[in-house]
């Protein structure tokens, strides 16, 4: 049945303004799990970074492997959003405003552990780029500069895409809102009227950051490889990794935006919104995904295997069979046999318990990539008699526990503040069209279909 | 003249006593880390004798072979640093810069060799240790990646003086403290341009060659292959 | 150690001095005025003498300007004074030649050591609790002479005992001296690693009772039975030089050598050939060669004839040590045996090395015995590329000092009364952790009522003492040195102390001639020196007469210019050329088979202690630099290990760092398992030096110490312990123990890793 | 300023309003730019939804790329060359890093240059709410009206807004 503008505004006005209990305490149980984690890193400034279980050769682990998952989320939203824009799939329309927030969160999140691995981070700043007295720049070759420009531009462009669609929402809200958060959404909405100058201006500059943020997303995580690429290490050192490594990043990406549109839909009872129809388009992507990610897998090892070079065959053997097999194997299962045959099949993907139990091993599992691409590499270089192992003590586990609470945390924070659905971009799928113009009608079908 | 130092490691004189390792202890204020550290693979040190059996008893073999910095002449440590830490000085050595250091542990995963040796926790000397401190050489904190530098120190002091005296170095007016203490005198250290030094001599060895070649780091230190008792020369 | 500490340290040598700000308790130490003239960051070199194992290396030591906290009168403050930074070989020494190996760079850390006694002690505690109260200098001396003096002759001698390590210089000079004014019995001399078996052999074969000295450098082939001899045994620097040489240092000729031994050790993992023989059984192997040799003619019949007339059967040329009856009693085979001897007659010069394991068996001194009568055989006796023996410079009482009783001997003399003991003093040397337990050591001292200690160190001997009169580090006083061996020069070491003592501490010498002249009479006649430098310029004075190293006439200027090159030395002196078997007393030796303790069927396992290459026979476990060192062979840091061979492992699945136990039939220790390629499958192997009870926070309460479970088997004609003849059994513990490795891989190729 | 309105509860009324004002401007004189639409969302395919010129935000995008390249490539060789340091003969300026950060900043500086774009030409930040509005659009009502109407022309106006089917008529002054 179709809803009235009215009603749809106080479907998903109301979690702004009506909490359960359970909010409150969901929100407390996330809050110590991340001051946890906000202790542990200060334990570890204080004392070292020798609290953790680092060694040596291993000097990357769960760190950098939290990097690089975060990063790998942070893809869920812009790319996809954006190359839904672009193809402008209209189902797209309850999904983006969820998908770009993870991009910001996550890319926040992943953004500060380049700083918690650091031997000194109260030194970080020594990364930027600025005339200092100490008349030294960076080092523009390495491939941590890379990042610090790739991860900036990518944390502001997708922070603009997140809020250009919503001024006009924050416009709603301060319409029928009255006291503070007249005042507060007056300002956050920039005084948008809504002239068809405005809404024209602001397609056209969405049309564009979509066009723009493609690429920039492909970028940082490209470089993100190559923060390993760029090592002669035995492993690292693949053309495969940047392309390996945008795809995984989707991959986890597309899983993660599953897993919190579940979420939302039961907590914030958006069943009406978020229909299966939009669970089932985004399993397609993710079984494409998942077949991907099956290819590169197989085309790195195949490619080792074949080449047959001894160092790196050290460090493909102890994934295949050694010290570190049980991960490996384990992640296989997680992220292709699992998924892949629950996604195929047409009605178990149609039903959203089904897609998120497809998504959950994959999250696992993308996480178990990225540290068996990092420790078993570092642990078993060229030279046999510097050959070691690494073993993970509490502060790195209570870190990296605390950034998936912090990463729910936000994103609770963010239902409370944001309209989580674009509600103007909503209605626009709404709409009925004039007999005159029946141009897009084809799509528009096809996202009302229950 | 400009220097390239570099050094010659025979493994057929080395009997991995290990002299040369106590040695750059004792120059270069290394820490020791003490045995829990120690069994978390953190223990440093900046030239270690490689141990490698081959064969299975009773027809045993055992290959020592000393590594130091190999100080690369494209030394894949050097681009990765953000922080122009770990950079090529003019005499073609690795140097590392403990105070631009900020601890990203990337020289350390670059560098093949794994001759790169990082402060994981504030090291720790009981008074009165701290007494012996080499004077001419940095002590490392906390959160730093600490090298072999080839005895920077000693090689400034004789330029200097050498400078002073107004006269080019003479060959062996110096050496590394591993090379210095060497009872078999398997290490050799000098002037790679200089292409009647010892140094050089050896480095074109028929026996030379050098750690990892097919990395293309080119290293400045040479190896002699071990040799072997019956190959001519004792017919 | 907290972030304070680090900080100050910090200060002493980075740039960041500034940064260690104000409030800090050291900032408020007062500041002593010098008492050396210093120029800080001028650095100056001062000539030393390593005591850190017998082979008396020549140092040169780097001294520099530095803040010492010391006390001064009761009082804390800080002192600039110049303090030795480093340690190198002096270049013109005849021994080391510039060298120095890992413990004499480790020295150190002896001088700046924390768990150095810092003042004289008296016992406050029950004896052995460790619990002492400090005293002055001034107590302290005249405690020890009021106890001297009350000593009643009991019968021929004084009850008093001198316990010191084996020294080759004039502190053993004065304190026979001493002893002897006293009249009390010749010093207690006691090492665990001990040459009293191949002394003995050597002055049976050679006329010498003596260490050998190889010419490695001009040798073409070199046979060594069991002997580490390029990591702890003799003279190891000098060796290594040689070695060195002879393996690249002569162009178009490399050596040949060959090591036999049941456990691949440091030494043995360089040889070109590694030979396994049947522990003991390397005298047999050495007569097997001699055998080929003389059947074969290969060397002329004049050598073959005087060589061996100390071995049973030689005359006839060793008619049942045939390669084959070798063969079967030593493992090696005979076709082997033949090549090799044929391979060492003919690429002369050949040297036979032997020592370490072999001598400590049951035969160990005929095995020595065998290896000397081949050494003649292969006319390397005194030959360049040969065994020379080191001529002692001319200087008056350095003849071969009495020989003073064992300590077993003393040991047992004291629980029965034999030899009554009322007073003790110990110097350097500790047998309570470094004795087998039948020789009931710690009891036996515990009857002593009055034990005096010189030691610098509380260790499991100087603990039971009542009274610590600690010593001066060997940078901080008067040193000499007359090597044993290692060079075929007399030479006598010499050094002034090279930096002002840091603590309250005197050098040991100096306080007995103190205590001497307090004692007064015929002692204080005996002892006329008022310090011991005084008595080594009288020494070194008689050496100005003949040529050396040192030219000076005058005796100032000789005196001054002999602390300059830090010590005197001259290729003139020449030595009584050995006597090879002539004056052959006694019946000739037969190399036997080894006796072992415990049966093969109970106690499978041939146990092996060795000299670690860290800590030696222990006395180095207190240096954190060798602690870390990693040994070379298994790569361990702050570890004791039990080394088994790969097969046996699996055969008892047992893997790498599982804690087993150790048995004998004397005792029993745990030690986590360490799989070595290089070891027989019937042997297992444990390096001595760890297993503390009591030395300094580094070394107490790590690891066992596998001198507890050995049996007190003894080489019969000299009495010397024979350490390599203890059978084991080991089981499973079921946990793991604490093995903590340097190295990763085993091997070079990670195929391995395919099996792991 | 001042304005009549009217609120359409259908893009269809109004359309119909937007014609009928359109023609209505010449006689009841007043402007076709006094004329005001508010939504609140856009309605692209009915006519009243495309009262906008062309724009050349896409161009201006490109060209704030091509600048922020440009500015990252001579901001990286610029640093280097003027603050060289000592690398033992290893190239400063390389090509290919380099090229990476000109990358991302082109990429950056067409971000940029598109969200100022649309501020400065849709007029926002604007916190004064002096303009023409009714909050009532946030419940899907469509606003059509005139901004400064002539005073004579109010009533007619108010009849044929009614007439177009607008649900209220109503008067705006600030």
């Amino acid at each position: 049945m179709e809803k009235t503008p009215e009603q749809i505004n106080q479907d998903l006005l109301r979690p702004l303004y009506h909490a359960s209990w359970r909010f409150y305490l969901t929100l407390v149980i996330l809050g110590s799990l991340v001051a946890a984690a906000f202790f542990a890193w200060g334990y570890q400034i204080y004392n070292g970074i020798g609290v953790s279980g680092l060694d040596r050769p291993v000097f990357w682990a769960f760190y950098i492997t939290d990097f690089v998952f975060w990063i790998g989320i942070s893809h869920a939203g812009t790319l996809i959003s954006a190359i839904l824009r672009v193809s402008n799939a209209t189902w797209r329309r309850p999904v983006t405003r969820c998908a770009e927030a993870i991009t910001v969160f996550a890319l926040s999140i992943g953004a500060m552990f380049p700083l918690v691995h650091l031997g000194r981070p109260w030194l970080f700043f020594w990364l930027i780029p600025y005339p200092s007295e100490r008349g030294i720049w960076p080092q523009f070759r390495s491939p941590l500069l890379w990042d610090f420009f790739a991860i900036n531009t990518y944390l502001i462009g997708s922070v603009t895409f997140l809020l250009l669609p919503s001024f006009p929402d924050f416009a709603l809200i301060r319409d029928r809102a009255s006291g503070w958060r007249k005042k507060v959404y007056g300002i956050a909405s920039l005084g948008w009227r809504g002239t068809p100058k405005q809404w024209h201006r602001l397609e056209m500059a969405m049309r564009i950051m979509a066009v723009a943020i493609i690429p920039v997303a492909v970028s940082v995580h490209t470089i993100v490889s190559w923060d390993f690429a760029m090592a002669p290490v035995p492993g690292w050192h693949s053309t495969i990794f940047g392309p390996y490594f945008v795809a995984g990043a989707i991959f986890s990406g597309i899983a993660a935006l599953i897993i919190a549109m579940a979420l939302l839909r039961k907590l914030l009872h958006l069943e009406e919104y978020l229909q299966p129809i939009h669970f089932e388009n985004l399993g397609k992507l993710l079984l494409v995904m998942s077949l991907l990610w099956f290819y590169f897998v197989f085309a790195e090892r195949l490619t080792t295997w074949y080449g047959n070079f001894p160092s790196e065959m050290a460090v493909f053997w102890v994934t295949q069979s050694g010290r570190f097999s049980k991960l490996f194997w384990t992640m296989v299962f997680c992220n292709f046999i699992i998924p892949a045959p629950i996604l195929a099949i047409k009605n178990l993907r149609a039903k959203i318990g089904w897609t998120v139990v497809a998504s959950i091993p994959i999250v696992v599992g993308m996480w178990l990539e990225r540290f068996l691409i990092i420790v078993p590499a570092l642990s078993h270089k060229y030279l046999p008699y510097t050959y070691g192992t690494y073993k993970p003590t509490w502060v790195e586990i209570t870190i990296t526990v605390g950034t998936f609470a912090g990463m729910g945390l936000l994103f609770l924070l963010f239902s409370r503040v944001f309209p989580i659905i674009s509600i103007w971009e909503l209605k626009l799928g709404g709409q009925k069209k004039p007999e005159a113009a029946p141009a897009l009608a084809s799509q528009e079908v096809a996202a009302e279909q229950p | 003249m400009e220097h390239r130092w570099g050094m010659v490691i025979d493994e057929d004189r080395c009997t991995g006593c290990e002299a040369c390792v106590a040695a750059c202890h004792a120059e270069n204020n290394i820490a020791t880390v003490g045995d829990d550290q120690a069994a978390r693979g953190r223990a440093m040190h900046w030239i270690r004798v490689e141990r490698y059996y081959e064969g299975n008893f009773p027809d045993v073999k055992v290959k020592f072979r000393p590594v130091p910095c190999q100080e690369c002449s494209d030394a894949p440590c050097e681009p990765v640093c953000p922080t122009y830490a770990s950079y090529h000085n003019p005499e073609g050595l690795n140097a590392q810069i403990y105070n631009r250091c900020i601890g990203t542990r990337y020289c350390g995963n670059a560098c093949p060799y794994l001759v790169r040796f990082f402060n994981f926790l504030n090291p720790v000397w009981d008074k009165p240790l701290n007494l012996q401190f080499n004077p001419d050489v940095s002590v490392r904190s906390v959160g730093i990646m600490e090298k072999c530098t080839f005895c920077i120190q000693r090689i400034k002091t004789a330029e200097i003086k050498a400078q002073a005296e107004k006269r080019p170095l003479k060959e062996g007016e110096f050496n590394p403290a591993c090379v210095q203490s060497c009872p078999t005198e398997a290490m050799v250290f000098g002037d790679l341009n200089d292409p009647k030094s010892k140094v050089s001599r050896l480095s074109r060895s028929d026996r030379s060659t050098t750690l990892l070649p097919e990395l293309g780091t080119h290293p400045k230190v040479t190896y002699l292959k071990r040799d072997t008792w019956d190959n001519g020369k004792n017919a | 150690m907290d972030r304070r500490n680090f900080l100050k340290i910090s200060a002493v040598g980075s740039a960041t001095v500034a940064l260690d700000a104000c409030g800090k308790p050291e900032h408020q130490l007062i500041h002593f005025i010098p008492e050396e003239e210093l120029i800080p960051g001028v650095a100056e070199w001062k000539p030393g003498v390593c005591t850190q194992c017998p082979a008396g290396c020549g140092l040169q030591v780097r001294v520099m300007e530095g803040e010492a906290e010391v006390t001064r009168h009761g009082q804390l403050g800080l002192l600039s004074m110049g303090l030795a930074k480093k340690l190198e070989g002096n270049p013109e020494h005849p021994v080391n030649q510039g060298r120095l190996c890992a413990w004499g760079q480790a020295g150190l850390q002896v001088t700046y050591n924390p768990d150095r006694i810092r003042f004289p002690l008296k016992r406050s505690g029950p004896r052995g609790s460790g619990e002492y109260q400090e005293i002055t200098w001034e107590e302290a001396v005249k405690e020890l002479v009021a106890h001297l003096s009350s000593l009643k002759s009991a019968g021929k001698s004084l009850p008093l005992a001198f316990l010191t390590e084996p020294l080759h210089d004039h502190r053993s000079v004065l304190i026979e001296h001493f002893l002897e004014a006293l009249g009390a019995p010749p010093a207690v001399r006691f090492e665990f690693f001990e040459h009293t078996v191949l002394r003995r052999a050597n002055e049976l074969s050679f006329g010498h009772h003596q260490l050998p000295t190889f010419d490695l450098a001009n040798a073409n082939y070199v046979i060594s039975f069991g002997a580490d001899f390029l990591g702890t045994w003799n003279s190891p620097v000098a060796q290594n030089l040689g070695y060195g040489t002879m393996r690249q240092g002569r162009p178009g000729q490399r050596g040949k050598f060959v090591q036999v031994e049941a456990r691949m050790s440091q030494t043995g993992a360089n040889a070109d050939e590694w030979v396994y023989a049947k522990p003991g059984t390397e005298g047999l192997l050495a007569l097997g060669l001699a055998h080929v040799i003389m059947s074969e003619k290969l060397r002329p019949a004049e050598a073959a004839s005087q060589a061996g007339s100390r071995i049973d059967g030689w005359s006839k040329g060793l008619p049942d040590h045939t390669p084959e009856a070798v063969a079967k009693m030593t493992g090696v085979e005979a076709d082997r045996i033949q090549r090799l001897a044929r391979e060492m007659a003919v690429h002369t010069p050949a040297v036979a090395i032997i020592g370490g394991a072999p001598l400590a068996q049951t035969n160990g001194l005929a095995s020595a015995l065998a290896a000397n009568a081949l050494n003649g055989l292969l006319g390397s006796v005194e030959k360049p590329g040969g065994l020379f023996f080191t001529p002692q410079p001319p200087m008056p009482d350095l003849a071969v000092p009495k020989k003073g009783l064992s300590v077993r001997a003393l040991s047992e003399g004291i629980r029965s009364g034999s030899a009554p003991v009322e007073a003790l003093l110990i110097y350097n040397a500790n047998p309570v952790f470094a004795s087998p337990v039948e020789w009931r050591v710690k009891e036996s001292l515990e009857k002593v009522s009055f034990i005096a200690s010189f030691g610098s160190f509380v260790d499991e001997t100087s603990i039971l003492s009542d009274l610590i009169l600690p010593d001066h580090s060997y940078l901080e006083s008067w040193v000499d040195n007359i090597p044993q061996s290692g060079t075929t020069e007399a030479v006598a070491s010499l050094a002034p102390p090279a930096m002002s003592p840091l603590h309250h501490t005197r050098s040991t010498p100096d306080v007995l001639l103190d205590v001497a002249q307090q004692l007064g009479g015929s002692v204080g006649k005996a002892l006329p020196w008022k310090t011991y430098q005084d008595m080594l310029q009288a020494a070194f004075d008689s050496l100005r007469s003949h040529p050396g190293s040192v030219s000076a006439k005058a005796a100032a200027d000789f005196w001054s210019e002999v602390q300059e090159k830090g010590g005197w030395w001259s290729a003139e002196i020449t030595k009584s050329p050995a006597s090879q078997g002539t004056k052959s007393s006694g019946a000739p030796a037969k190399v036997t088979e080894p006796q072992f303790d415990g049966s093969p069927q109970e106690y499978p396992f041939n146990f092996l202690p060795y000299a670690s290459l860290q800590f030696g026979d222990g006395r180095h476990a207190n240096l954190p630099w060798m602690q870390e060192m990693p040994d070379t062979i298994s790569t361990a840091m702050w570890s004791v290990w039990l080394e088994i061979n790969p097969q046996t492992a699996d055969r008892l699945g047992i893997k790498q760092g599982d804690l087993l136990e150790v048995a004998s039939q004397h005792g029993k220790l745990q030690a986590p398992a360490l799989i070595a390629p290089g070891i027989a499958p019937d042997v297992v192997a444990m390096p001595v030096g760890q297993g503390h009870e009591s030395y300094g926070r580094y070394a107490s309460q790590r690891g066992a110490n596998p001198i507890k479970i050995l049996a007190a088997q003894t080489e019969p004609e000299t009495g010397a312990l024979a350490w390599a003849a203890t059978r084991v059994k080991i089981t499973r513990v079921g946990k793991k123990g604490k093995l903590i490795l340097f190295a990763g891989g085993l091997r070079e190729w990670p195929r391995e890793f395919r099996h792991r | 300023m001042k304005a009549i309105y009217g609120l359409y509860p259908d893009p269809e009324s109004a359309q119909r309003a937007l014609n009928v004002l359109e023609r209505a401007g010449s006689d009841l004189g007043f402007k076709d730019r006094d004329i005001a639409v508010l939504s609140a969302e856009p309605y692209e395919e009915y006519g009243f939804g495309q009262l906008d010129h062309k724009t050349r935000m896409p161009w201006l995008a490109a060209l704030g790329g091509v600048v922020g390249g440009l500015s990252g490539w001579w901001f990286v060789s610029f640093a280097q060359k003027s603050y060289p340091m000592i690398s033992g003969g290893m190239r400063l300026v390389t090509k290919w890093p380099d090229g990476i950060i000109t990358y991302e900043l082109t990429m950056l500086g067409a971000i940029l240059t598109t969200l100022i774009t649309l501020l400065i030409t849709s007029r926002i930040p604007d916190w004064r709410g002096r303009k023409l509005y009714d909050p009532a659009i946030s419940n899907g009502k469509i606003l059509i009206g005139v901004t400064n109407p002539p005073e004579k022309a109010r009533d007619e106006l108010e009849k044929r807004l009614r007439a177009a089917g607008a649900e209220t008529v109503k008067e705006f002054a600030r």
